[in-house]
Parts: C-alpha cells; structure tokens; sequence
C-alpha cells in the first residue's frame, strides 16, 4: 500500500520537475538555499536568510540580472547534513537553480559539496568555517565549490600576529565550544601561537546550551592567564559573559570575542578592557557601504546586522555579480563568471577567489578601550 | 486463501515498482527520499518491535544507528575495512552496546530502561562530540569515499550514484524488514507481545522476559548499525549530528502514527512521514509543533495504538451477535 | 592547573563551593517539582523544562516589555504557572492512569514539542537578556563573589522548599498528598480525592518550574531551548535522589551542582556534563531505589 | 517399604516484610494425583506462600522440591518449566490475544523448539505448533470455551477468564498446578462449573494445590486441607477433621469467620 503512494509521489516530482525545466529557460533566475531554520542554531539561519534576502532585494530593485529577476528559496536543513543532503537534491533535482547557496554548518555544507559537484551547479558557502571545504574546493578537487568567508585560521593568524606584536601572545587561555566553530578556533590559535613558539596554556570546551559556566571561569581566573580566548556564540555568549562580569573575571579576552553583543552595562563599566578581538565583520566600520547596509538591514528587520548577515549578505552579491557577467545564468557559466571574480567588498577591499576557491577579505582587529570598542586594525587574511 | 494470494502479489509487484524507481526516473530527489524512508523505516521498524510489540519504550535507537555508523566509517577510512565487515562491525558494536545498556537497566525495570536508554543516547552525543582523538569530534568525519562491493562472481560494484546507494539501502531495508516480519509474526513475537501484554501471567508460563527483551533490543540496535553505517556513505560524511534528538522524535512519530504493535501500519507510516515533511516543507516553523500535537492527541485518543483501536473493533465484532437474540 | 599558595587556594575552593550550591539550587526548584508530580502520580513529565523555559520567558516579557519589577514578576509568573499546572491536569495528565508510564512519557514529549517549538516560532530563538540593575550588581566577601541575582535564586530556592516542606508535613492536603503517593487504593477508602490531590501536585510543580525560570531570568540567557538541556539532567536527579522522594531530589540536586562545580574546577567541562548521567546510571545499577530510597517520600 | 517420593516438598519456608513475619517455617509435602486445599483467614500467608513457591516473591529461608529437583530461589520462568505452573488471584489473560493463542503461548517454551527453529519455521515448529493447537482445542473443549477458541480473550466474563486461566496453567502438561483463588468472586453456576472442570483435570493425572477463601468448595473438591493463620500451618488433613478441628475453628472465630466455615458461601 505504501508503495502506490511512492510510486504517487514519483510521478508528481516527474511532473514538478518538467515544469521547473520550462521555468528555468524564461522566468526569474532562481538561486536555492539550504539553512538551519529550525533546531540549535535557527538564530543564524535566520540571520543567513536575511541578510541574503535583503541582497536580492536591492538587486531587484535596480532591475535583476540580465534583464530577469532574482529569487531565492530557503530550505531548512536543521544544521543535520541528512537534512542538507535531502534538501538540496529536492532543489537539484528541480533543475531551475542557478546556484545553491550555504548550508551555513560546516559539516552540511561538506556534504553538499558531492552533490552540487555531479549536479554541476555553482555552490557559494557564506559562513560554514571548516578549513577543510576550502582545502576540497578549486585545485583541492572540487570546482564547483566557493567559500567566501575567511578561515579561522587565517583570521587567527592576523589576530595572534598583532598580539604578539603587543607583546601579549603568551599565557592564553582557551575556552570555546565543542561544534566545528570552536574546534577551529582552538586548533586555529594552537597553530598561529606554535609559529611564534607559544601555546595555549589551557583549553576547555563546553557543549551548547550550557547555561552555567561558573565552575569552568572560576578555574580559569585562578588559572590567571593573561588573556581567555573566548569562543562562544548566541546564548552561550551571553552566558559566559555575564557569568565572567560576574566573578570580576580580571582577565581580558580574545579570540572571536563578539564586541557588539556585549551588554552595554559590561561594556560600559570598562570590565572589558584590554580585551582584543578578531571577526571578518563588525557592524561598525566605517566606510559608506556598510554604514547603507547596516541601515538598510536594520530598517527591514529591526534588529541590527551580525556577521552571519553580513556574510550571507556579501556573499550573495558576490553571486548576483557573476551571474550577472556569465551571460546567460547557466550553472556553468555562473561558475565561470565567479572563477574570475572581482568584486568591491562593502568593507572597502577587492575580493577574488584564490585557487582554492577562497577569497581572502580583510579580517577587522578589535580592542575594547575605556569602555570602548575600536577597531584597531584590518588585516589581510 | 484467495486473499493473501492478492495480497501476496500486490507485495510483490509493489517491490517491483520500488526496485524499478531508479530506471522509471532519473529524479535524484526520488531516489534521497527513497534512501530516506529506507533508512527511517528501518529505524522505526526496529522501535517498533522494542516498544510496540515488546512494550519498552526506548530513546537508544539513535545511539545505536550513530554507533554503527562512527564504526562503520572510522573501520572503512581508517583501517581499510571493506564496506560489509565495517556495517557488519557497526551492527555488532550497537548490539553489544544494546546488550549491556538492556541486561543491566532491565534487571531493575522498564522504566529503568527508558530512562537509561536516554542518557545513554545523550552520552553518545557527547562522545562523539569531545572524544577528538576517536571520532575527530564536532568537526566528523567528511569525504567518506564511494565505497565498493566485491559481488559473487568476482564482480565488483562501486557505489557512488544515488541509483546505487538506494538499492543498497533498499535492499537492506527489506532484508530488515523481512527479519523483523519473521520474527513478529513467530511465536517469538507472540512471546513479545505477551510480556508486553502481561509480563507476570508470561513469567508464569515458563516465559522469560529478560530474554526476549533483550533479543528485541539486540535486533533494533544490530539493524539500527548496520543502516547507519550504509547511510552515512551515502551522505559522505559523519559527525555528531547524527544522535540528533530529532531522529527520535521522528521515529517516535512514526511508530505512534503506524501503530505500535503493527507491522505494516509503522512501515506504511514511515512512507508517508518521510514524504510529507518534504512535501511540506513551507510549514517548516510548525512542523515539529505538528508532530507534538500528534503525538499529544495520539496517547489521548488512541492510548493503545493502531493494535489497540483494530483490538477493541475486534471485541465489539465478537460480543455483537450474542448481544442480538 | 591548580593555583599556588594557600589564601588562593581556599579561596578558590570556598568560590568553586559557592558556585555549586548555587547551581544545585537551581537544579532542585526544577527536579523537585519533577518529583512531586512523579511521586504523586507516576508521570515522567518530559515537558517540565518548557515551563521553566515560559516562565522565563514571561518573566523577560513582564520586567522589560511591561515594566514590573523583579519580585512583582516573580510572584505573577509564579501564579500564572501554578494555574497553567491545574490546566495541564485537567486536559491532558488527568487522562492517564495505572500502567501508564510510557504513555506519559510520549505525551508530555508531544507538549514539550509543540512549547518548545512554539515558543521558537513566536519568540525567535534570539537569546534575550533581562538587563535590569540586578544582572549587574555583586556581592564581595573577601575574594568571594557571588551576583545578586544567583543570591536572590537561592533565596527563593530554599523558600520554596521549606514551604514545600511545610505543606507536605504540616496541612492535611499536603499529607494527602503523600497518602495519594504512597497507596492510591488506601488514599481512595479514607475519603481523598486523588484527582484533586493531584491536581494540585501538577500545579505545584509546574508553579515551581515556573517560579525557577522567573528566578533565573536575570541569571541566565533567556531563550526558547533553555529547558530542553536542563530538564535531563532534572531526571538524572529525580532518579539519583530516589524516584518521587522530593528532599532526596533536593539533597541530589545540590550535591550534584556541588560536584559538578568542583569537578568543573579541576577536569575538563565535558566530565561535567557527563557527570549527571554517569552518576544516574551507577545510582541505577548499585542502588536501584535512589540515594534516598523511593519508599518514603517527602 | 520404600518411601514414595512426595510430588512437592516444602521445607521451612519463611517470608517476612518489615519485620512482620508473612510466612513462618511452614514445610508441607503433597502426593502425587491428590488436590489439596490451602486455606485460612486473610492475612495468614496463603497468597505469599505460593508466590514464593512459584518464583514471584523471594523467599527468606526455606527449600523445596518437584520431583526431588530443589526450586529454591529459581526465577519464576523457570519454575514453570520445571513443571510447576498457577494462575492468579487477579484474573490474567493476554486480551488482545485469541483463546486459542492464550493458551499455546502458555505451551511454547517447554515443547523443545529453539529460537533458530521458530525463525526458519521448519518442521519441528510446525509439529510443536500443531500438538499445542490440539491440546489448546481439547482444553479449550474441557473448560467449555471451545465456541471462543478464536475470540480476543477480551470478551470473557470474569468467571470466564478464570476458566481460560485454568486452561492455560494445564497447557505445558505441568506436574504441579497451584490455582490461586479459583472461584473467588463468580457466580454459584460457575462455581460448579469450575469444580467439575478441576475434577476433569485431575482424574486426567494432575496434581493440584488450590488457595480458596471459600471453604465449601475446598471442603467438597479436596481429599486433603493444610491451614494457615498467622504464616503458620496450625492443621493439615481430610476436610472431616479440619471441620471439627479446634485450633481452625478458633482461628476463624478469633477472626470472626466461624460462619463462613459452618455455613455455605452463597
């Protein structure tokens, strides 16, 4: 009985997919999207979303690409590559995309990658950090696959290389979470502190959705190092830092430190001071660009932009460009059209796609002073 | 006679039609939601004869699918391990596992067991997450190769289309499914489902609950690591998102809405629940709303399931007609 | 990774002490409720995390969208969440009966679906901080701290117990309860309604999930997953402390946040997280009955 | 003159809970063939006797035999295996299940056929199942359900599951039957209905070991009565002289139950 009811649905995915053909030769250019909508970390997903929408937005506002309008559907994918993989055969299948776009995890987005390579459509991942989708991509193998956003490791490296500069490179501490972000956030310091002959002196990963930290920061300020690499996000974030103002912490961060969700309270009682950070974005930068993009995202969504966003936001502006020289909107030519990207990024720089398929942005330097954010440098990743 | 004859072919050729789905479309989608259900429906299936036949309800399912396909895909990449012996090593991993979270939670009670086999699927979790050396933790495993299987013959089959994957998961799945249908419809699932029914009046009649309890664990966790451990080089990777909670809210799910206790209904369910949320996948911020509120009306409506409901027709059938003069 | 000198280390000791208490303060006001409602009838409530979860987030909405202060906030999600208990009895838990457990356990897991999921599709899961003066201030003893805000959870904490306490051992409603608990049948022939007992079992506990999330608002970010991590570990508890023994749930919750704590201090964080479920299924294995048995309930 | 073997010998059982003592060295031996009635007050260990003896409550000290092969301490699977079956003072019966299936299940772990065999379904199995149906039919026949045989056991009156209960017990050809509370609470029709049907039984070579409250029937079906009160065994013998015995008629008087002794249970 069951297998009427497959044999049902086949035959309606036949049919969708034939018409999906007949759309792709005429109407909208359509881009596909995979991103956790719901489960741990919907927040981001949600961000991705935005900040892609809003990007196809303001294409379409100054008329599409050649001359058709852009789309884009949003798929969930619950950060689960099984949920990744299902979904974006669903919209491989369909045949109308032009490109796909994130996965947002590192883990779904690598499970993509296969996909997208027999399927031949152009995969452009804004946030997933693994190195290791970079080190897959253009000369790694797969030619299909672009990742815009800096790796860890290289944003480290600028990070640790201004520290010790400072002369503040020894005696780090490293707290972080134990999901692809914190991994490579811990291994990722371990290296750039190993070529200037420093270690981490202590590492610690707590599991997402801990609420209480108190035990782990209570051995850490007895720990005294000199500074705590904090790499935690959303909720954790919060946590952890709120728990750290509250046992008087005395030990300034690093690492992804993220400044603009501190709690003004904390920041403005100077609690922070001497703390560094390194992010691909800050809300803040001061150049024309951002200052439009951070209203305009503020002003649709009433929330202020994050990374996420931003990422999502650029990258998919880096795609609207390609498709917008590759003539024709083909997967094939897109993937063309992206290989030789020159694209302005709002932070100010020329971005293009090295043989890895990665593009190198500047990374943004922060330090918290008297109660004070201020980027202190850009660095090239 | 004549009935289970038809029935027997509508079986028959409705395999058939499974099988020739590859050469009737060449739609991947098809195909993923093929692997999906075979993998799912092999999930609940197993669920279904701990907890709906043997009346255990367990969360440890998910531990042992994980199981079976860290093993699975750490014993391929890292040891070379030929794709069989590496799934036939996951499944006997999971069932071993089975075997000792079963016998030492279940000489104390069931519900002992249901709370043991929680934890133990939270710990899994954890495992796979911070035992870096081991599972390469959150980061997983990606860039599973396609694997290949040497056939009788001398053939060898390299599995890296989806066309091959979903023979092999739906080969297995009905390799599965045809164990657990053997042993339902035996006397062994009748013993199952008499402990279920009354674990005393079982005991009393030479029946041992411990045994069978544990041989329905060890058949779920031993399918449960061998699916894993095939599907995961159909997605090409493993990490720790593979112990998701979600994987057993759906196959709590599914075996609810089949039935507990009801072969074909949690197969069929599991057809239909592995479509639907793709064919509805613009509900997807109420979608697990939806499954709650299935499963709240499920234990409120129909406290015994499919069998329970199919159970009290049954009753109704054999008292109407002494009711009647 | 020990720190020198002795001033240090006593310190660091006395702080590390200080931080479990609390922890396992928190834990008790949401396992003793779990207990009470398991104890009273037999249920597994899978959802008792979303109520802490409602309760913060109403707590969140009441002191920073409306305006009340803290304690006002307290006392009305209190209230709010003792009355949703007397709902939940009424529609869904009032249904169950007997040899029920596994059914309890999917049905409260449906509801925890729906409020959890609910709350992420009304609420967005955006972490939201309640920044009021509270989050901010501390207490200093020396080189002990301690925030507020952990101070006035474990105020009202042991509040709740010692009421607790008081109306299980001291009204005659709270010594039905316990007839209820510890033979229905007997309870039914000396004239007590075990519906009414329990329902206000259910309000009970739900009332002090409820009061815990309205505590803990300024303590911890407030977000619609929050309940979901909490309440496995509220089940290790009930289970460590003797199934249905509310003190023993009490006593097992702060002698887990205690050891977690100095666990925390020494070890890896994820020894930590284990550390509930270990110890919950070595309890279960060399002590079936619970730390502090299952016969005698509070 | 050799000593016959008794069927089932019990040796100092003993059982206590909190402190009370349930059951006190209470040894006993039945013959093989004769139906013997336990009785006394409520309260006086009866039940908790033959849980003990059966497997479901651990015992505190004691022995005993089937058959001169020791049961202490077994698990009560494997006491039924061992040829000691009983039924319950509650009424179980597997609902869902058909008569018929209620009673092979009750037959299918003492006919030899493994695990492997069930699963490959060969002969053995099928040999196995066909002699259970029979017996399940000739049972079902004995106890007067045989228009049910394929009825869910669910739409059994309550004196009609005690029969199915009775059934069952007898599935596995067991040496021992021990019938907890037959007749309790069924009608006076059935009451003899199930004591022609435990006459049938043991004319048929089964021994049986019946815990009754009501006395009448225990008085007219039993060759021989064993009392207890207070966990002891205070008399043991031919129905004739447990009537007229002093100690039982004190035991049942002290407890007020002197007319259910004299009088019928009507």
């Amino acid at each position: 009985m069951f297998n009427m009811r497959l044999t049902v649905a086949a035959a309606a995915f036949v049919a969708l997919a034939a018409t999906g053909i007949a759309q792709a030769q005429t109407g909208s250019i359509i881009i596909g999207a995979s991103t956790p909508l719901t489960g741990g970390v919907a927040h981001f997903g949600q961000h991705a979303r935005w900040g892609a929408e809003l990007a196809v937005a303001e294409a379409n506002a100054k008329g599409g690409a050649l001359g058709r309008k852009i789309e884009i559907d949003f798929q969930d994918n619950r950060c689960n590559p099984a949920e990744g993989v299902k979904s974006v055969t669903q919209m491989l299948s369909e045949k109308k995309y032009a490109a796909i776009f994130d996965g947002l995890c590192s883990s779904v987005a690598l499970a993509i990658m296969p996909l997208i390579e027999r399927a031949g459509v152009p995969f452009i991942v804004a946030n997933a950090s693994a190195t290791s989708i970079a080190e897959r991509s253009g000369v790694g193998g797969n030619k299909w696959t672009f990742k815009v956003n800096p790796t860890d490791a290289s944003m480290l490296d600028a990070l640790v290389g201004w520290l010790d500069k400072e002369g503040k490179a020894a005696n780090i501490a490293f707290l972080g979470e134990d999901t692809d972000f914190g991994r490579a956030g811990s291994s990722g310091l371990e290296a750039a502190l190993k070529k200037r002959n420093q270690k981490l002196v202590m590492v610690d990963f707590f599991q997402k959705g801990t609420a209480d930290f108190t035990p782990v920061l209570t051995k850490i300020k007895a720990r005294k190092p000199a500074l705590l690499a904090l790499y935690a996000i959303d909720a954790d974030f919060q946590n952890t830092i709120r728990q750290w103002h509250g046992l008087g912490g005395g030990v300034p961060l690093t690492g992804r430190v993220l400044v603009d969700q501190v709690p003004k309270e904390i920041m403005a009682s100077g609690f922070l001071d001497g703390t560094t950070s390194v992010q691909p974005y800050d809300p803040s930068v001061d150049t024309p660009a951002n200052k439009t993009f951070v209203e305009a995202f503020t002003k649709k969504y009433n929330v202020a932009p994050m990374l996420i966003s931003f990422e999502s936001y650029e990258t998919i502006n880096i795609l609207i460009d390609a498709i917008r020289r590759s003539g024709n909107a083909s997967p094939a030519a897109i993937r063309d059209a992206l290989a030789t990207t020159k694209y302005r990024s709002i932070l100010g720089t020329e971005l293009e796609f090295d043989a890895n398929n990665l593009v190198h942005n500047n990374a943004i330097i922060f330090a918290i002073k008297g109660g004070k954010v201020v980027i202190i440098g850009m660095s090239k990743t | 006679m004549n009935a289970i004859s038809v029935r027997a072919l509508a079986f028959v050729i409705g395999l058939m039609v499974l099988f020739a789905i590859p050469k009737l479309t060449g739609n991947e989608y098809v195909l993923a939601l093929g692997i999906s259900f075979a993998a799912l429906s092999v999930l609940s299936g197993g669920l279904n004869l701990v907890y709906g036949y043997t009346g255990l309800l367990s969360f440890a399912q998910v531990g042992f699918f994980g199981i079976g396909s860290y093993t699975a895909a750490l014993l391929v990449t890292e040891q070379n391990w030929s794709l069989w012996s590496g799934v036939a090593a996951g499944g006997a991993l999971a069932t071993a596992v089975g075997m000792v979270i079963g016998y030492s939670s279940l000489r104390l009670s069931r519900h002992a067991f249901a709370i043991v086999s929680l934890s133990f699927a939270l710990l899994c979790m954890i495992v796979a997450r911070d035992w870096v050396s081991l599972t390469r933790g959150a980061m997983g495993i990606p860039g599973l190769p396609a694997p290949t299987i040497n056939l009788p013959g001398g053939m060898r089959w390299r599995i890296a289309q989806p066309a091959d994957f979903y023979y092999l998961l739906l080969g297995f799945a009905v390799f599965a499914h045809a164990l657990i249908y053997g042993v339902v419809t035996s006397r062994l699932g009748r013993a199952m489902r008499a402990i279920k029914l009354n674990e005393p009046l079982a005991q009393s009649q030479g029946i041992n609950p411990l045994a069978y309890k544990l041989l329905a664990i060890a058949l779920s966790a031993l399918l449960a690591g061998m699916v894993g451990g095939l599907f995961v080089f159909y997605l090409t990777i493993v990490d720790p998102s593979i112990f998701d909670f979600y994987y057993t809210e759906t196959m709590l799910i599914m075996v609810i809405i089949g039935g507990p206790g009801s072969f074909w209904g949690v197969l069929a369910s599991s057809a239909v629940l592995t479509a639907v949320p793709d064919l509805l996948r613009f509900t997807t911020d109420l979608r697990m709303v939806l499954y709650g509120v299935v499963l709240i009306a499920a234990m409120l409506l129909f406290p015994g399931g499919l069998g329970g409901w199919l159970h009290r027709r049954r009753v109704a059938r054999w008292r109407q007609p002494r009711v009647a003069p | 990774m020990r720190p020198r000198g002795r001033s240090v280390d006593l310190n660091f000791y006395a702080q590390l002490l200080l931080n479990g208490i609390v922890i396992g303060v928190i834990y008790a006001l949401i396992a003793m409720g779990l207990s009470l409602i398991f104890g009273v009838l037999e249920i597994v409530n899978f959802a008792h995390g979303e109520f802490y979860m409602l309760g913060a987030m109403c707590a969140y909405f009441l002191t920073v969208n409306w305006g009340f202060g803290y304690w006002p906030a307290v006392l009305i999600v209190t209230a709010v969440a003792i009355s949703l208990g007397c709902v939940l009895y009424e529609a869904l838990l009032g249904s169950l009966r007997g040899e029920s457990f596994e059914r309890s356990i999917l049905l409260t897991l449906g509801l925890s679906m729906v409020l959890q999921n609910g709350a992420v599709f009304l609420f967005t899961t955006t972490p939201k901080m309640m920044a009021t003066g509270l989050s901010y201030s501390n207490i200093i003893v020396g080189e002990l701290r301690l925030p507020l805000s952990r101070l006035y959870a474990l105020g009202l904490g042991l509040a709740a117990f010692a009421a607790l306490y008081l109306t299980l051992y001291r009204t005659r409603v709270g010594k039905a309860m316990r007839g209820v608990a510890q033979n229905r049948d007997a309870a039914l022939m000396v004239g007590i309604d075990p519906r009414a007992v329990s329902r206000l079992a259910v309000a009970i506990g739900i009332g002090l999930s409820g009061l815990a999330g309205a505590a803990l608002a300024p303590v911890y970010a407030v977000h619609p997953l929050m309940g979901f991590s909490f309440v496995f570990k509220a089940f290790a508890i009930i289970i460590i402390g003797g199934l249905g023994n509310v003190s023993g749930a009490a006593i097992a919750a702060v002698m887990l946040g205690i050891l977690e704590s100095l666990v925390g201090g020494f070890l890896p964080l994820v020894m930590v997280d284990a550390l509930a479920f270990i110890s919950m299924i070595a309890v279960l294995l060399l002590r079936p009955q619970g730390l502090f048995g299952r016969g005698v309930r509070v | 003159m050799t000593p016959v073997q008794p069927l089932l010998e019990v040796r100092g059982l003993t059982k206590r809970y909190l402190g009370l003592t349930a059951v006190d060295d209470l040894s006993y031996a039945l013959e093989t063939g004769s139906v013997v009635g336990l009785i006394g007050p409520n309260g006086s260990g009866k039940s908790t006797s033959i849980d003990c003896m059966s497997g479901f409550q651990a015992a505190d000290r004691g022995q005993w035999f089937l058959d001169g092969r020791e049961l202490t301490g077994l698990a009560p699977h494997r006491i039924a295996r061992a040829g000691l079956t009983r039924t319950f003072q509650t009424v179980r019966a597997y609902d869902e299940l058909t008569l018929l299936e209620n009673l092979c299940v009750a037959a299918q772990e003492n006919d030899g056929v493994s695990w492997m065999q069930a699963l490959l379904r060969g002969k053995t199995l099928r040999g196995a199942d066909a002699a259970a149906r029979a017996r399940g039919l000739e049972l079902l026949a004995t106890v007067g359900l045989a228009n049910y045989a394929d009825a869910p056991a669910a739409i059994l009156s309550y004196g009609q599951r005690k029969l199915l209960a009775i059934a069952a017990s007898m599935m596995p050809k067991p040496r021992l039957v021990v019938l907890d509370e037959p007749v309790a609470g069924v009608n006076q029709t059935m009451v003899r209905h199930i004591e022609e049907v435990i006459r049938k039984l043991n004319a048929e070579g089964v021994t049986l070991l019946i815990v009754e409250h009501n006395v009448d029937f225990i008085m007219s079906l039993c060759s021989r009565v064993i009392v207890l009160e207070s966990g002891s065994k205070i008399a043991d013998g031919p129905p004739g002289l447990i009537r007229s015995d002093p100690r039982v008629l004190a035991a049942y008087l002290g407890n007020k139950r002197a007319a259910e002794l004299d009088a019928g249970n009507g």
